[in-house]
């Protein structure tokens, strides 16, 4: 084995410099001729362990994360070296011999810049995956553990690391705590806004879904695998046709629009000529469902498809980032809503079609083409979840075959909070779901902050048994 | 030993169970790829004990469809496997590897890298190193980085949460403050990012960490249109993949990532290609698959008998266990095997024999760096001894 | 009003071709040997016939399950009809959609679910005009003449609404169209005695605007002094049929379906 | 004109209700009238004035209100109801009978009042207690148990019974004796309402009269103290009407007593012993049948200027033009 | 592939564990929806708490007896917890809030607050649970093969496992079959048709809702063990897909009918199992990949489980007549 030491006195840069060179060189050629045997410590500007080197480096930086450059430091154990620190702070030593070293600087340059220690100890074992690469921090605050001992080692072995570590996590959850309670202030508009967004959306969907139970008496199971389709669709228009955005959103809308259509005449129209009951047609928008599904896992794949492949710039409204296509989509949301409510509330055929939920018998009875009705619904509604597949899919970053499976569970929930069959209670019930949701997870974990929009809907239920916007109705 | 297992067989079944579906099926195609490869090579060696080995396959897509999980695993076992390979992710190997085993056939994953699987069961094998070495590497490559506030960001999962545990726990050795994510995870079902990454970006990270399969694009994009730098993340396993697709040009550039194993080669990669009739876009875990296989098959032929318990027995041999002649083919290997030597197979992951637990008892992490297209480029890899406590 | 003197002119079922007193020329609607029914293989219908002629009102009575409700919906194109025909003008309307029957003008009040409970009474007369929007204001004043309660409560929920308000929505609702033929199933069912008057002398008044009228009946005495012409329905076939009158004071009539518990209790008061 | 029909021999026209129509011979009664007798004699006392008190009361409801929003549906000042009478509410519509009887059956909670049942407090009750007490309710819009077969709708009505808990159903020697004793007696009040031949059908399939007499029978089963009817024999065929008064009145003889709500003055002057009116929600009118029913007030507000007019004469028509006839 | 065993996997389905958990959850469900209307869109909750129920108590070493009461007293509690204040909810809020019920159970088991006693989303492994079960099998230790089918005896997906669940099913379908016939049983259609009404007859509709609520939910927890022994205990497994499939098999064997769940179930998983193995042994790769083939599998399922219900609209089992009165 080749040992090579050198020894280099301080504040000598010029020899410094020579020796690294020389040392490169020396180990250039060393790995060149007899690559797998180990070399001498050398510093090195990046060091990568291999089976054949281990690592010492770390980045030398301040409190405020300024790096600190050409400072010097030595390391000493098995082998020994110097290295200076680059602009960016780094440094890096790469050893041959395992074993335990110890990193060096100046105790002046430590005290200057305020850091925790001017030593660390590090033991390498190249063939260790914990111990090959040692990162050595000099601005990491001294262990409680190794206060007592010789001015602190930076990074500890990983002999004591078990211990040391896990003070430290202790440590870290404990100042973790306060931060998250110092960044709900932060985070309070900004999840506020992203509630909202996301209620908005919810509200485009459950008002379709709505919209068919209002004037059908079903639950659609298959409403999630329209929202699907809908950002498909666009996928499709974007990314495989190249269209730009707003004919591939048109594009989606009119298939979604045409597979209400489609799927009112050859499945609905004939099980309501059948008399089937609504539970057995529930079951048959389970099977759709599914069809529906994987016939998008089947052309599309299991994986997230964008459809714009750009991120948009962000910009500040007050305390709220957001960006452009963002409050686009809110905008178009708000639209459609609104004016499908007053299609229910102020036209002859929105009226018709509660008058189709009442009582279908009476309704044809009154004159109504109740077939015609129910179609217009299906398409309305279908279009609208294709609209808003469309809207989420950029929102969201991306749509995939099962995101609308995924958001059916809140739709539900949205629309019977508002009280099923009524259309403000949808978007009501909705925005409800979306803020909640979101601000929940200012308080309790993110991954159960879906729980509490649903113990939201839980616990209004108990209190007004026919949801928001219900009207009880009378008995005897 | 029990059961029909036992008895001595020439026939050589491969079971094959592959998320084929789901949020890792795009981690299917170089998996199957090498299964046809592998096959293919080993019969065009001659085949196990003189016979073509035959495959069946099942799609077990992802842990929230156990019912596919079992019904797969069920379809697989029916046809009385010599040996399976798969599945890919912890989550399903937890979910299935009980009725494999326990019918002493031999299983052995490319993918499923659960630190807890170490020594989970003597019929359970895998190609890949466990977490606790990913996470050391990947956990050391952020520290030396400089970041000192880091964010994690991973789902709910055996895997997510396990190797977060080990990033953690090694960049808080190296003095990196966890700012965010150290006991929190996300649904991998989740979709919509928008509280998580608010609650990331008020945390003030330096750089974010992301352990998650095929959310991560999403992710990314709600990061960046959150005004969050996402040039600072670091990948793992389950998401260092091509993103030249889905994201724009340079959104990644500078990001790192670690994938167990080494990266194919050029060579390996056309093969596969070839062997798959289809581009593959990535090529994780195609190496571990082809080995495994391959492994098995010289298992088979060392114990002369294509039966469970003979392989099982067989397996830490032919790795090299034993020392023994080096060989990096099939036919190089059943040769040596053929004039009774002892063997050690050298194939394109480079991992060491199987120790005690059943992982290679050493292996390769490489650390691969995305570019300005967001393809994730192979920086360096590292090497060293799996840990077996 | 009892005068029962002339019992012949009363129809047994075998001799019901013979109308007497039935106005000649052409029928207005005629129902032809129905035969209808809910359930694969269960007829309620077996071949009940019934002829409308313009200008008149003719009622139906039978027993409870009769089938004077189905009928009336197979007329309606409410319950699928097996065999038999159905005129209307001429015009085959066999098993037609019944929005497509009040498009020709002809309206109905069904006898049970006969409102829309989640609308409010407006909404369900807006329905009732569903075809022709535009006449709402008028038919809406006119309605609300009969029945004055509609206009105080129109923005009430029907499903709200009292028994014998309800019938009165479902009323109107069936007036709002103006139609020609008028099809009533038990109008008077819930309604207080003065407002049942009131219901009858308001379908002698469409009548004698020109509206026919087949109306169903259980206060059968009532029903049966406004009509021109009645039948009896009996297990889904025509009994008996004859002019109003003649029915009402038939003995035979009287005991199996209208019983006498009018005179009785008249007796009892003397 | 059409062909001729035929009438296929087996079917003889209603034969059914043949049976029932006949009455008992002149002169004689069907049963004994001890209860009767009582009530009539106890009621001839009684003042005719609304809230009155009664001898023997069985149900005594105070300062009964219910609101609805703005509009008062109910508010009783004071309302007895005497033990086996035969008492009728009428009024017109939307007087708020049904609401009150909601109210009493706790179907309803009202804004104000008390209200005792054979000397029990009934206030906030629940519906299952009160029946359970032998206060016994119908509805006007029928509720039938539509997939269940008549006869089932029918044993529903019979009192708890121990194959009616969970554990206990599971040994059938523990209810099949009673369960038979019901049947039997759901069979005869079955023949009774002309419903025996549909015994077996689901009543979904009932008609819309149909359903009422099931209703009714239904109610029955339990032997209540107090039955209350709301307007029982709304689309009942006049003929069936007529035989099932006398089963009402039959009733009243096995310790019944009986409260309902009917637009149909003949059979309220028939069999009722006491006529309550009430009218915006209040009682305005209270006596015997006789009176109340000439009382121009009620005559003014709920019987009708045409009561006793043959509709078919052209007077009632407000017509310049009568030309037919 | 050869025909046999395409064959024999697919009746496999017949006799499987999981066919059998299914039974067992819809049987539950009957008594919820088919019998007394209630529809309860969250018997996988039911499902998920029996099978945490049984898995904890087990990993933390309580006997089988006790962990199976545990099982059924957190149902019980559940059903108790969720009827108290839902039962006087109309029918379609009553399915939503259990639908958001046992997502919540659900959400909370697998978050990683939980993860100490639930395993969080990874769930508790066979080994923690299962040993014990195992170990009370009588039959002798290795596999046995009858007619079609080989399975290990005694560990996971065992024979041993496959006779206890198809005991419990014939358990309770004969329990069913009485409950149905009896009195109790005709005021739980009474509700189901018009609680209103059954309220004026006198019956305390509240209690035999609950008593159904707990019934039915101690069936879907019995069966949310017998799904949970043959694989593991993971959340997600348990998630609102299995509420949907339990729908599913209820009505497709028929409400209200007492082999309907048994029928339902094992005719599902039947022919999903034999419409993959067919495709997958008869499609050749070139034409389609095989992932593919995956999910035209589950496409070919969805369409025949819409046909079914199209042509037959009142399950196998079904009335036709009933269909005509919606309730
Ligand atoms: N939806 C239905 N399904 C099956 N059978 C029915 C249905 N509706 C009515 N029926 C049956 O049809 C027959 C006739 O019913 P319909 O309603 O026409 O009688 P109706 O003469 O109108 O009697 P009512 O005077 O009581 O109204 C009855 O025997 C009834 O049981
Ligand atoms: N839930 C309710 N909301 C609003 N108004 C109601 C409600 N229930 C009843 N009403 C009103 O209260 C009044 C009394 O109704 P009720 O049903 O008691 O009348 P009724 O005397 O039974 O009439 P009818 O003879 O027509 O059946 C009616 O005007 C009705 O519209
Ligand atoms: C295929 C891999 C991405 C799977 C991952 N390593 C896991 O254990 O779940
Ligand atoms: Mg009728
Ligand atoms: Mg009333």
């Amino acid at each position: 084995m080749t040992a090579v030491t050198l020894s280099v006195r301080r504040h000598r840069l010029g020899l410094l410099l020579i020796s690294a060179i020389f040392a490169l060189l020396m180990a250039l050629c060393i790995s060149l001729t007899s690559p797998g045997r180990a070399f001498a410590a050398e510093a090195v500007p990046t060091c990568n362990p291999t089976a054949t080197n281990g690592c010492v480096n770390g980045i030398l930086q301040d409190a405020n994360k300024q790096p600190i450059a050409n400072v010097e430091l030595k390391l000493s154990g098995k082998e020994s070296a110097t290295a200076t620190t680059d602009a960016q702070g780094n440094w890096a030593f790469s050893v041959s011999a395992d074993g335990k070293y110890t990193v060096t600087m100046d105790e002046s340059v430590a005290k200057q810049y305020g850091l925790k220690a001017a030593t660390a100890q590090v033991e390498i074992e190249k063939n260790s995956f914990d111990k090959a690469r040692q990162v050595v921090r000099f601005d990491k605050p001294a262990p409680a553990a190794a206060t007592s001992g010789s001015g602190g080692s930076g990074a500890s072995s990983s002999g004591k690391t078990s211990t040391s570590a896990n003070t430290n996590s202790d440590a870290a959850t404990t100042t973790n705590g306060s931060a998250i309670g110092a960044n709900i202030g932060k985070r309070v508009w900004q999840q506020l806004f992203s509630g909202i967004i996301f209620g908005l959306m919810l509200g485009l969907m459950s008002v379709g879904m709505n919209l068919v139970y209002g004037t059908t008496g079903l639950s659609s199971f298959s409403h999630g695998e329209q929202v699907s389709l809908g950002g498909l669709m666009a996928y499709v228009g974007t990314q495989v046709l190249h269209w730009p955005l707003i004919p591939s959103a048109i594009f989606a809308v009119l298939i979604g629009a045409l597979t209400g259509w489609i799927q009112n005449e050859i499945i609905w129209a004939p099980l309501r000529r059948k008399r089937v009951g609504t539970m057995q047609q529930m079951i048959v928008t389970i099977g759709l469902s599914m069809a529906l599904q994987y016939t998008f896992q089947f052309f599309f794949g299991g994986d997230i498809k964008g459809i714009t492949k750009s991120v948009s710039a962000s910009f500040n409204i007050g305390p709220v980032t957001t960006d452009a296509p963002t409050l686009i989509a809110a905008t178009i949301a708000i639209i459609v809503i609104v004016g499908v409510s007053l299609f229910l509330y102020r036209t002859r055929l929105g009226r018709a079609t509660r008058a189709v939920s009442d009582n279908a018998a009476l309704a044809a009875a009154s004159g109504i083409n109740v077939e015609q009705v129910v179609r217009i619904v299906w398409i309305l509604s279908c279009g609208m979840a294709a609209l808003s597949g469309v809207l989420l899919g950029i929102y969201l970053n991306g749509i995939s075959w099962n995101t609308g499976a995924t958001l059916l569970l809140l739709m539900f929930a949205a629309v019977t909070l508002g009280g099923l069959g009524t259309a403000n209670g949808a978007l009501v019930g909705s925005l409800i779901i979306g803020i909640v949701a979101d601000m929940s997870s200012l308080i309790i974990p993110n991954d159960m902050r879906y729980a509490s929009a649903l113990a939201i809907l839980i616990i209004v239920l108990l209190i007004r048994p026919q949801g928001l916007f219900g009207k009880q109705q009378r008995v005897g | 030993d029990s059961g029909a297992s036992a008895k001595k067989t020439d026939t050589f079944v491969l079971g094959g169970l592959w998320p084929e579906t789901g949020s890792l099926a795009y981690l299917a195609p170089p998996e199957l790829a090498a299964e046809k490869l592998a096959v293919s090579d080993i019969n065009a060696a001659g085949g196990v004990l003189g016979k073509d080995i035959t495959t069946t396959d099942a799609d077990t897509s992802d842990a929230d469809h156990a019912d596919q999980n079992s019904s797969a695993t069920q379809s697989v076992m029916s046809k009385n496997p010599s040996f399976v390979i798969g599945p890919a992710s912890s989550a399903v190997v937890k979910n299935v590897y009980k009725t494999i085993t326990s019918a002493n056939v031999p299983m052995l994953s490319m993918g499923a890298t659960s630190s807890d699987f170490s020594g989970l069961s003597p019929y359970f094998f895998r190609t890949v190193p466990p977490d606790s070495v990913q996470g050391a590497v990947l956990g050391q490559v952020i520290a030396q980085d400089g970041v000192k506030n880091l964010a994690v960001a991973v789902f709910n999962d055996e895997y997510g949460t396990g190797l977060r545990d080990t990033i953690v726990k090694t960049v808080e050795g190296a003095g990196v403050n966890v700012v965010y994510g150290a006991d929190s995870a996300f649904d991998p079902t989740e979709t919509n990012f928008s509280s998580i990454v608010t609650a990331i970006k008020a945390s003030n990270p330096d750089a974010i960490a992301i352990v998650a399969f095929d959310q991560t694009k999403s992710l990314v994009k709600e990061l960046a249109s959150q005004g969050v730098d996402t040039h600072k993340l670091y990948f793992v396993d389950g998401n260092t993949a091509d993103y030249s697709k889905d994201l724009d040009a340079g959104l990644l550039e500078g990001a790192k990532g670690t994938i167990p194993g080494v990266m194919a080669s050029d060579e390996f990669q056309k093969k596969l290609v070839k062997a798959y009739g289809k581009d593959i876009s990535t090529f994780t875990y195609g190496a571990e698959t082809y080995d495994g296989i391959i492994l098995a098959a010289l298992a088979a032929q060392k114990g002369g008998s294509a039966d469970g318990a003979t392989i099982q027995k067989n397996m830490a041999a032919v790795s090299g266990a034993n020392g023994g002649t080096k060989c990096s083919t099939y036919k190089d290997c059943v040769a040596a095997l053929k004039s009774g030597k002892e063997i050690t197979y050298k194939g394109l992951t480079g991992i060491g024999p199987f120790n005690k637990n059943n992982d290679p008892s050493s292996a390769n992490i490489g650390v691969y760096v995305f570019d300005d297209q967001n393809v994730p480029k192979f920086d360096h890899t590292q090497e060293g001894k799996v840990p077996t406590d | 009003m009892t005068d029962n003197e002339d019992t012949s002119t009363v129809d047994t079922c075998p001799r019901s071709e013979i109308h007497v007193g039935e106005p000649a020329g052409e029928p207005l609607l005629d129902a032809v040997d129905l035969v209808a029914g809910y359930l694969p293989g269960v007829n309620i219908l077996n071949g009940a016939s019934l002829t409308l002629h313009k200008g008149e009102i003719v009622g139906i009575i039978g027993p409870n399950g009769a089938g004077k409700s189905t009928l009336l919906k197979s007329l309606f194109g409410l319950v699928h009809i097996h065999s038999g025909k159905l005129i209307f003008k001429g015009n085959d309307i066999t098993n037609l959609r019944a929005d497509k029957l009040v498009s020709l003008g002809v309206g109905f009040v069904p006898q049970t679910e006969n409102v829309f409970p989640s609308l409010t009474i407006a909404e369900n007369l807006h329905m009732g005009a569903y075809q022709a929007p535009k006449k709402f204001n008028e038919r809406f004043d006119y309605v609300c003449s009969i029945f004055p309660k509609l206009e105080q409560r129109k923005d009430q929920l029907a499903g709200s609404l009292s028994g014998g308000e309800r019938q009165m929505v479902a009323m109107a609702r069936a007036l709002m169209m103006n139609p020609s033929v008028l099809l009533l199933d038990e109008p008077s069912a819930g309604l207080s005695p003065m407002l049942q008057d009131e219901t009858f002398i308001r379908v002698r008044q469409v009548n004698k605007a020109g509206v026919s009228v087949i109306i169903v009946e259980q206060n059968a005495r009532r029903c049966l002094q406004i009509c021109d012409r009645g039948y009896v329905l009996d297990q889904g076939r025509n009994a008996y049929s004859g002019r109003g009158r003649d029915l009402l004071n038939d003995p035979k009539v009287i005991s199996l379906y209208l019983g006498n518990l009018e005179q009785e209790v008249a007796e009892e008061g003397r | 004109m059409r062909e001729i029909k035929e009438v296929k021999p087996e079917v003889k026209p209603f034969q059914d209700l043949a049976k029932w129509a006949t009455k008992a011979p002149e002169g004689e009664k069907l049963i004994s009238t001890a209860y009767g007798d009582k009530v009539t004699k106890d009621l001839k006392f009684v003042d005719n004035k609304p809230g009155v008190h009664k001898p023997d009361p069985i149900l005594v409801a105070d300062h009964v209100t219910r609101k609805f929003g703005g509009m008062t549906a109910v508010d009783v000042e004071h309302f007895e109801i005497e033990r086996h009478g035969i008492t009728a509410l009428i009024g017109p519509n939307g007087a708020g009978k049904t609401t009150f009887f909601n109210l009493m059956t706790g179907f309803d909670t009202p804004n104000t009042g008390e209200w005792r049942f054979d000397g029990r407090d009934m206030a906030h009750m629940q519906p299952e207690k009160v029946a359970r007490m032998g206060m016994v309710r119908t509805f006007q819009l029928t509720k039938v148990m539509s997939r269940l077969t008549v006869l089932d709708n029918m044993l529903l009505g019979a009192p708890v019974q121990p194959g009616e808990g969970m554990f206990r159903s599971l040994i059938p020697g523990l209810w099949k004796k009673q369960e038979q004793e019901n049947v039997e007696k759901a069979e005869a009040l079955l023949e009774r309402f002309l419903l025996i031949k549909k015994k077996d059908d689901f009543a979904g399939s009932l008609s819309g009269g149909q359903r009422k007499l099931l209703e009714m029978a239904r109610a029955l089963m339990r032997d209540p103290k107090l039955v209350m009817l709301d307007e029982p024999m709304a689309g009942v065929n006049p003929a069936l009407k007529q035989s099932l008064l006398d089963h009402i009145m039959s009733l009243r003889e096995e310790g019944t007593t009986v409260l309902f709500v009917e637009h149909d003055i003949n059979m309220v002057r028939h069999i009722a012993d006491w006529v309550t009116v009430m009218a915006e929600g209040k009682i305005v009118a209270e006596g015997q049948p006789k009176s109340v029913m000439n009382d121009p007030a009620v005559i003014d507000a709920y019987l009708g200027a045409h009561a006793n007019i043959d509709l078919g004469d052209d007077s009632v028509l407000d017509l310049k033009e009568s030309e037919e006839h | 592939m050869d025909f046999l065993t395409i064959i024999s996997d697919t009746l496999g389905e017949l006799i499987a564990p999981t066919t059998a958990a299914y039974v067992l959850a819809a049987i539950g469900l009957n008594i919820h929806f088919g019998m007394t209307g209630l529809m309860n869109m969250g018997q996988a909750g039911f499902m998920l708490l029996g099978a945490y129920g049984f898995a904890v108590t087990q990993s933390m070493g309580a006997n089988l007896f006790a962990s199976v009461c545990a099982a059924i007293a957190l149902a019980v509690i559940y059903a108790l917890l969720l009827g108290i204040p839902t039962l006087k909810l109309g029918p379609d809020y009553l399915a939503m809030v259990t639908l958001a019920a046992a997502e919540i159970i659900r959400i909370i088991g697998r978050s990683t607050a939980m993860t100490k006693i639930t395993g969080g989303s990874a769930g508790i492994s066979p080994q923690d649970f299962t040993t014990q079960f195992e170990g009370t099998s009588p039959l002798p230790n290795g596999a046995t093969t009858f007619l079609l089918w080989t399975y290990n005896n005694n560990i996971a997906n065992s024979w041993w496992l496959r006779i206890v669940a198809w005991i419990l099913v014939a358990v309770a379908a004969l329990l069913c079959w009485r409950w149905f016939h009896s009195p109790w049983g005709r005021v739980l259609k009474g509700i189901r048709e018009d609680e209103n009404a059954i309220r004026s007859l006198g019956k305390n509709v509240t209690t035999y809702k609950m008593q159904a609520l707990i019934l039915g939910g101690i069936f879907g927890a019995l069966g949310g063990i017998i799904f949970v022994l043959p694989r593991s205990v993971q959340p997600d497994s348990l998630g609102r897909a299995v509420t949907f499939y339990t729908w599913t098999i209820l009505l497709l064997g028929g409400a209200a009918t007492i082999f309907g769940p048994i029928l339902g179930s094992c005719l599902l998983w039947v022919l999903l199992t034999f419409v993959k193995e067919v495709m997958r042994g008869a499609i050749p790769d070139t034409v389609i990949s095989s992932n593919q083939v995956e999910s035209l599998g589950w496409v070919i399922v969805g369409v025949a489980l819409m046909c079914l219900v199209i042509f037959r609209p009142q399950g196998l089992l079904g009335d036709r007549k009933e269909l005509a009165f919606d309730a």
